[in-house]
């Protein structure tokens, strides 16, 4: 025993030995924002976690990719994490395209997968038989189930009840879009318009007369942050009058909130910088202790949470074995800023972590974002414009 | 017509206009000129600058269609064939300003006129083609080296073994005489001859008078895009409207 | 009728913007003969510019204007100097390459510099609007659309009234009879780009006040400004000015009218330059 | 052929003004002049020297280097050896700009037209680089429209849509706009009818009489023998012979080599 | 001039390029060999890098065979996109995947034709704009029509080539190359070589030679796009998964195009150099560099413009221009 401490100590010293996990994320390309915000996240929790003595005795080695928001950069840095770093875990991912594109070697190798964004269905089903896929991020259709709890809500507070969706032309907006209007058509709304629009064209004119004309109670935005202020001001402009409007983009811009057209528009989170939770007030106190500013961004928690779970889980199992560490990390039940973590079922995965009911709405209300539902995260009453 | 003591009786028409006429918005560039030209004769085009003598060798080579009358070469109606098919049917053309496919060899630029002019002809033997005409044009030494290397007078031999590779029946030619030294121009009149002689009608602009006066065996005149005049050289020289139209008060000025 | 209306002002409106991207662009094309594929990349660094005088120092967009357009002329100039006048006779793949080297190069700066978050300004007027009856003219597009008549105009002046101009529109024509008559060709050049980068930035603190601040926004736009100058021909101002406007209006039209116009106002607006062109080639005065 | 210049063309209304100092032919001196492009070399000793007020001609074949020395002179092509000098100042490595500055003209070979533009824009242009020609802008202008009475016809045609011998005359006139005490000119016959060519030279003799010297290239050599106080012959990028006029016109081997007699 | 004198009297055949073709010999031999190298662990990284690689290589190239006629096309992307998506929609159709293939390359061929045949008259940035068009107007379509029909905005799922055997995959796109290759050898040494160079270096004067520019023209556009759509049937099967926003976006019409002028245009080498200079460059400079490594890269391109304007193959042919293979 004496002797397996020392070996371990040494190995710990000399680094060999350690358990790697690769991390690929967009760090560059079109979605740098999350990817980074993600990287800054799992800096921290590497942080945590070797300070707290490492993982099984060492320290934990991060490696990180840049799959550069391309499914043809991110094949090759997903091998080479996997075969050439020789990693134990791989985690990370944005992307919904670049996760498809890596889901053949991810099956050639058995690779072991925590994933924490890629929310898009087809991930869903390129992954549905892969036995190590552990996902973090809802799937899109969580995110419209909590939307659409929220707007039923508003029908019987605010009788809200006709919506007007405007959503972007790429897959971000596209996506089920169908699926979404006849669900709310079934859940008793009038969806009184539809309309795309092309995502940072500030091109809101013609939406927004559209709009006029079909007197929405909602306007239910589905874009980018760079549709965020051209959105509202038309809408300002053009004087239409809404009960609500209502964003989700998967950031928005920085500042937005001081911006006076911001004021009343309201989106969804998985978390915001205020939450009171005590885990989420633990992250902000040590993100700001190490980087010295705050986030809005959420992936950075969400990368924290990814990693910080995966580690306890190899803890727990006691070696790196997948099957092990599968079986451990399944079982996890940690408080997050999130909200407690759990892994269950999804449509065609085995284990999906975050659900609908993780998600939260928040209002731009004075100069910050504040939750206003599920009315336990409620800071303050929501801002009916009608 | 005294034109008519100047062609052989026995002569064939090889290239015949019938009143082309070419407008552009409101100018008429060309108006109803009609001439006929025969197989082996050398016909020149005189006339001022502006006269219409570039647009008339545009609508004969096909750069553009002309907005009423008839073209024949030979038997054939070309008045609105492409140019491509103008070079099939028979007519080659060099320019006033040379215009040498400048990335290639000397000898790649008569091979593409070798190869695609004629119909059913392999590379190799376009090749061979095209080497015979640098030897006979006197190029044969620059054959390997790139077109844009060469000198004006180089330049010119290149444009007129180009256009023969094409195997013409009419040879057009835009002024390849300007630029050139006298004795030069003297050697590009044999030339010409020699082309002549080797069974190809030609037709060229010039303004070089005694490269006219040498060459032509009938000279078609042109004042503000329609015939003045038309006849040999010595009937058109002097004809008192040529004189004042063209020539000027001093007529021997190029002598 | 009042959509009708309101369809038409809207198109009118953005195409503005698309006016005011163009008519810098138009400048570089049609003087310097330089194809800028970099040219959005100089608005980005206008809309930074200005988003940082606003953030950081509180001063409005539109008053720092002057600095902006100005500073961006000599980042423009300077371009000129170390890159661009080496490549004037090259082929016009190689001028491309250049600039299109030169795009990725400050985009991926502001990139490592700023990130890749959108940046927002907020100024008092960002929702002003006019009312006529039931028609709304939204505040700041009209000022980018006057803004864009103005520089059309300006630019239509200096160069078919001012000695300048003359000269630019000369060494466009004919670089070696410019010299010839002792225009400093260089010289010239480097006006023109600077002024071309210059109107990019006037341009770029528009968009940061009409809609963002980001390292990708030059793309969107540069790339219909393209479609537009070629599309108006070549160095042709006023066409730069009616071309924005066919596109911004039959944009709107679409957007408006046909079921998921949005997604489809792109095709259209690309079907339109397409069809211009292959027409305007068939219909060659042959 | 003194008789033939039209008596009008005269300007007769020039005051005597610092214009008129300008016009005062320059001296333009080139030594052993080397020049070429890229790895070619064109020139290789090239002495030529224009006197003030004198009418100097260039023959030679075709690539001896006749336009090489015009470029030259004109500072758009940079020598590699040699000097020249204008009016007592070396322009050996002044940029073009400079030398029309120091009141060189040139007629380039082809023109060089500005196409797109008024004939009027054209001619105003020759004169805006220099502070003295615009002042006299209009004054030159008339003059210019008297020289070529056809241009003022056509001055608000576009210079692209002009005949051949019509651009030839926008080409010297805006060279003259400029107000140069030396006007080199490159083959102005080039593509002319006779008429036409006739036309040109007898504006060149005009301005030549006026006082500024003229540098000519011509392929057409006994025409600018007979109009040249001296020339020069080139070869290979040398000079090989020179003389007056009328001493090379009856040389034998120039007549042999370039009039075809 | 003297200069002339001193040369030697030129062959009466063409003196053949063998130094270009050793070197392209050699370079599939490398390309060939490099899968079997005992590359230890790093194997499966560089058989991706080599994959995406020669891809490059292939668009480059076929990019390049109608610069070659003087069509500056940004088209690629179209091409590229309509092989994958032809590729992805075959497949699901049930055809099987070794005919998938060259029929997906034949539509986007046929498709080539249309538009060549409208943009025959075009010229430079016309052409370079309209083609442009093209590309933005046939994304948006596939992206706007409904899902049922090709996956819209969403993309489609691509089974994966060769069942994911990256060796396999490698082998497979080094053919491809290798057909590329001798397409543009092919090229070079027939008719079209000729008919290309005199449409690009004077499409009139050509015309007067009697060259018949519609089809060489057409011709170029066909094997141009051909090729250019394998290159995206490799890229749908490699990455499992295509989008109209990835499959057409403008860096695809546009990488081909600095490739090959990196490279050296209007060679069969240039191109291939090119592509496979600039990835590994890419490579080293996204390991080194890390955070920033774009905007070296940028600056490579300017560099290289500004120093190497006539690419990498210009530094051993500076005396020649075009002749070369």
């Amino acid at each position: 025993m004496k002797k397996m401490l020392l070996t371990g100590l040494m190995l710990a010293l000399s680094g060999a030995g350690a358990v790697k996990v690769g991390v690929l994320l967009p760090l560059s390309g079109a979605g740098s924002v999350s990817g980074q915000a993600a990287r800054s996240g799992y800096l921290l929790a590497l942080d945590e976690i070797n300070r707290a003595g490492g993982v099984l005795g060492k320290p934990l080695e991060l490696e990180f990719g840049d799959d550069g928001s391309a499914p043809a950069k991110a094949v090759p840095e997903f091998v080479k994490l996997v075969t050439v770093d020789k990693v134990d875990f791989m985690a990370g991912g944005v992307s919904s395209a670049t996760s498809i594109a890596i889901s053949g070697p991810a099956k050639q190798y058995n690779t072991f997968m925590a994933w924490i964004g890629a929310a898009a269905v087809p991930v869903e089903d390129a992954f549905a038989d892969h036995k190590y896929f552990f996902h973090y991020h809802p799937w899109a259709y969580y995110n419209f189930e909590a939307i659409l709890g929220y707007f039923k809500t508003l029908k019987t507070q605010r009788k809200a009840k006709n919506i007007a969706i405007a959503y972007e032309d790429g897959p971000f907006g596209s996506a089920g879009i169908d699926a979404t209007i006849s669900a709310f058509k079934k859940a008793g709304f009038n969806v009184v318009m539809a309309e795309k629009f092309k995502t940072g064209s500030g091109n809101f004119g013609p939406l927004v007369s559209k709009a006029k004309a079909a007197k929405p109670d909602i306007l239910y935005w589905i874009g980018y942050d760079t549709d965020a202020l051209p959105l509202a001001t038309e809408v300002k402009q053009q004087n239409l009058q809404l009960g609500l409007l209502y964003g989700t983009p998967p950031s928005w811009p920085v500042g937005f909130e001081k911006n006076k057209l911001s004021d009343n528009v309201a989106g969804l989170s998985l978390w915001l910088p205020s939450s009171p939770q005590p885990e989420s007030r633990k992250f902000v106190a040590a993100y700001k202790k190490k980087f010295g500013t705050t986030t809005e961004e959420y992936f950075a928690p969400l990368a924290y949470v990814n990693l910080k779970s995966l580690a306890a889980s190899i803890n727990a199992a006691g070696s790196t074995d997948k099957d092990k560490v599968a079986a451990e990390l399944a079982k996890t039940n940690m408080p997050t800023p999130f909200g407690p973590l759990t892994f269950s079922k999804s449509l065609k995965t085995q284990y999906q972590g975050f659900k609908s009911g993780n998600w939260l709405h928040f209002q731009f209300l004075g100069d910050a974002r504040v939750p206003v539902y599920p009315i336990r995260f409620a800071q303050k009453p929501m801002v009916w414009g009608k | 017509m005294s034109a008519a003591q100047s062609v052989p009786a026995s002569a064939l028409p090889v290239l015949r206009a019938e009143n082309l006429s070419k407008r552009f918005g409101g100018l008429n560039a060309v108006q109803n000129v009609s001439f006929t030209h025969y197989a082996g004769e050398i016909l020149a085009v005189i006339g001022p600058n502006g006269a219409g003598k570039t647009t008339l060798l545009n609508l004969l080579s096909g750069v553009y269609r002309p907005s009423t009358g008839r073209l024949w070469l030979q038997e054939q109606d070309i008045t609105n064939a492409p140019m491509e098919r103008r070079c099939h049917a028979g007519l080659g053309r060099a320019f006033q300003i040379v215009r040498p496919f400048p990335e290639m060899t000397v000898h790649e630029n008569v091979t593409v006129g070798a190869l695609f002019g004629q119909r059913g002809i392999r590379l190799p033997q376009a090749r061979e083609q095209a080497y015979d005409l640098l030897e006979r044009t006197g190029l044969a030494a620059h054959a390997d080296r790139a077109a844009h290397e060469l000198t004006l007078l180089q330049d010119k031999r290149l444009e007129v073994a180009r256009a023969l590779a094409t195997q013409p029946r009419v040879l057009l030619l835009d002024e390849v005489m300007a630029g050139l030294r006298p004795a030069e121009a003297q050697e590009a009149v044999e030339l010409v001859r020699g082309i002549r002689d080797s069974g190809i009608s030609i037709l060229f602009i010039e303004h070089i008078m005694p490269v006219v006066r040498d060459l032509a065996d009938r000279v078609v005149v042109m004042d503000q895009g329609q015939v003045l005049a038309e006849g040999t050289y010595r009937e058109v020289t002097a004809n008192p409207q040529v004189v004042a139209a063209y020539l000027g008060t001093e007529a021997g000025l190029h002598a | 009728m009042d959509l009708f209306l309101q369809t038409l002002l809207n198109g009118l409106l953005q195409s503005g913007i698309y006016a005011l991207v163009a008519s810098g662009l138009a400048l570089s094309v049609g003087v310097v003969g330089i194809v800028n594929f970099a040219h959005g990349e100089f608005l980005m660094i206008g809309a930074f510019l200005a988003w940082a005088a606003s953030a950081s120092l509180g001063i409005d967009p539109l008053l720092s204007l002057p600095v902006v357009a100005l500073a961006v002329f000599g980042v423009g100039a300077l371009t000129y100097r170390v890159s661009i006048r080496h490549v004037l006779l090259a082929p016009e793949l190689n001028q491309m390459l250049l600039t299109f080297g030169l795009g990725i190069l400050l985009q991926n700066l502001a990139l490592m510099l700023l990130g890749g978050n959108t940046r927002t300004v907020s100024t008092p007027y960002q929702a002003s609007s006019l009312q006529l009856g039931a028609l709304t003219v939204g505040g700041p597009k009209a000022v980018a659309f006057a803004f864009a008549l103005a520089l059309l105009g300006t630019l239509y002046f200096v160069l078919y009234r001012t000695t300048l101009g003359r000269q630019m529109r000369a060494v466009a024509q004919n670089r070696r009879g410019a010299q010839l008559i002792g225009i400093n060709v260089d010289r010239v050049y480097m006006l023109a780009f600077g002024v071309s980068c210059g109107l990019a930035a006037v341009a770029g603190v528009l968009v940061s006040v009409l809609l963002f601040a980001s390292p990708t926004v030059g793309l969107v736009f540069a790339l219909k400004a393209f479609a537009i100058i070629v599309m108006a021909g070549l160095g042709n101002l006023t066409g730069v000015l009616w071309a924005s406007v066919l596109l911004g209006v039959s944009e709107a039209l679409v957007q408006t009218y046909v079921p998921g116009g949005g997604g489809w106002s792109d095709a259209v607006f690309f079907l339109m330059i397409f069809g211009t062109l292959v027409l305007r080639s068939f219909r060659g005065n042959r | 052929m003194n008789e033939t210049r039209p008596e009008q063309s005269r300007p007769d209304g020039l005051k005597q003004d610092a214009t008129t100092q300008a016009r005062a032919g320059q001296e333009l001196v080139i030594e052993h002049l080397a020049a070429g492009y890229g790895k070619v070399q064109v020139l290789w000793d090239v002495s030529v020297r224009v006197g003030p007020g004198e009418f100097v001609a260039m023959i030679g074949a075709n690539g001896a280097g006749k336009t090489t020395t015009l470029r030259a002179v004109s500072g758009v092509v940079k020598p590699t050896g040699g000097r020249i000098q204008l009016g007592g100042r070396d322009i050996t490595r002044a940029a073009p700009s400079e030398v029309v500055a120091l009141g060189l003209g040139h007629v380039p070979e082809g023109r060089e037209l500005f196409a797109m533009m008024t004939v009027r824009e054209n001619l105003e242009l020759g004169a805006a680089m220099r502070p003295e020609a615009r002042a006299a802008q209009q004054d030159t202008l008339e003059q210019v429209y008297r020289l070529f009475p056809r241009l003022q016809e056509r001055s608000k045609q576009m210079a692209g849509t002009l005949s051949g011998g019509e651009q030839q005359m926008v080409a010297v006139g805006r060279a003259l706009m400029g107000l140069p005490s030396i006007l080199v000119v490159d083959e102005p016959s080039l593509g002319l009818s006779p008429l036409m060519t006739q036309t040109v030279f007898e504006a060149l003799k005009v301005v030549n009489a006026e006082g500024v010297s003229v540098l000519l290239v011509e392929q057409n050599v006994g025409l600018s023998l007979r109009l040249a106080h001296r020339a020069y012959v080139l070869e290979n990028g040398q000079v090989v012979k020179e003389g007056t006029g009328e001493a090379l016109l009856a040389d034998p081997g120039v007549r042999a080599a370039y009039l075809a007699l | 001039m003297s200069a002339v004198s001193a040369r030697p009297v030129p062959a009466r055949r063409p003196t053949f390029a063998w130094r270009a073709l050793l070197a392209l010999g050699i370079f599939f031999v490398l390309a060939l060999a490099f899968p079997f190298l005992p590359l230890g662990d790093r194997r499966e990284f560089l058989l991706q890098i080599g994959f995406f690689t020669l891809v490059a290589g292939i668009m480059a190239l076929s990019w390049d065979l109608l610069a070659r006629s003087g069509q500056v096309s940004l088209a690629h992307a179209a091409f590229y996109g309509l092989g994958a998506y032809g590729y992805a929609l075959l497949l699901k159709a049930g055809v099987p995947w070794g005919a998938a293939m060259p029929l997906a390359a034949l539509t986007a061929g046929f498709v080539s034709l249309l538009l060549g045949g409208v943009t025959m008259r075009l010229s430079g940035m016309y052409f370079a704009i309209a083609t442009l068009a093209f590309t933005e107007v046939v994304r948006t379509v596939i992206q706007n029509l409904p899902e049922s029909v090709a996956g819209g905005a969403n993309g489609l799922l691509v089974p994966a080539l060769l069942g994911g055997n990256s060796r396999g995959q490698y082998l497979l796109a080094l053919a491809l190359l290798l057909l590329t290759v001798g397409v543009s050898l092919a090229v070079r040494l027939s008719k079209l070589h000729h008919a290309f160079a005199a449409i690009r270096q004077g499409e009139e004067t050509a015309r007067v030679l009697g060259v018949n520019v519609v089809r060489y023209k057409l011709a170029a556009f066909f094997l141009s796009s051909v090729l250019a759509a394998l290159a995206g049937v490799l890229y749908a099967g490699k990455t499992f998964f295509i989008s109209p926003l990835d499959t057409f976006s403008l860096a695809n019409s546009i990488s081909p195009l600095t490739t090959s002028i990196f490279g050296g245009l209007y060679t069969t080498l240039g191109p291939i150099l090119g592509a496979t200079v600039l990835r590994v460059a890419e490579e080293l400079l996204h390991n080194t560099v890390k955070n920033g490594y774009l905007v070296v890269y940028g600056l490579v391109l300017m560099l290289s413009i500004l120093w190497l304007p006539r690419g990498i193959v210009g530094l051993w042919r500076r005396g020649r221009q075009g002749g070369d293979l």
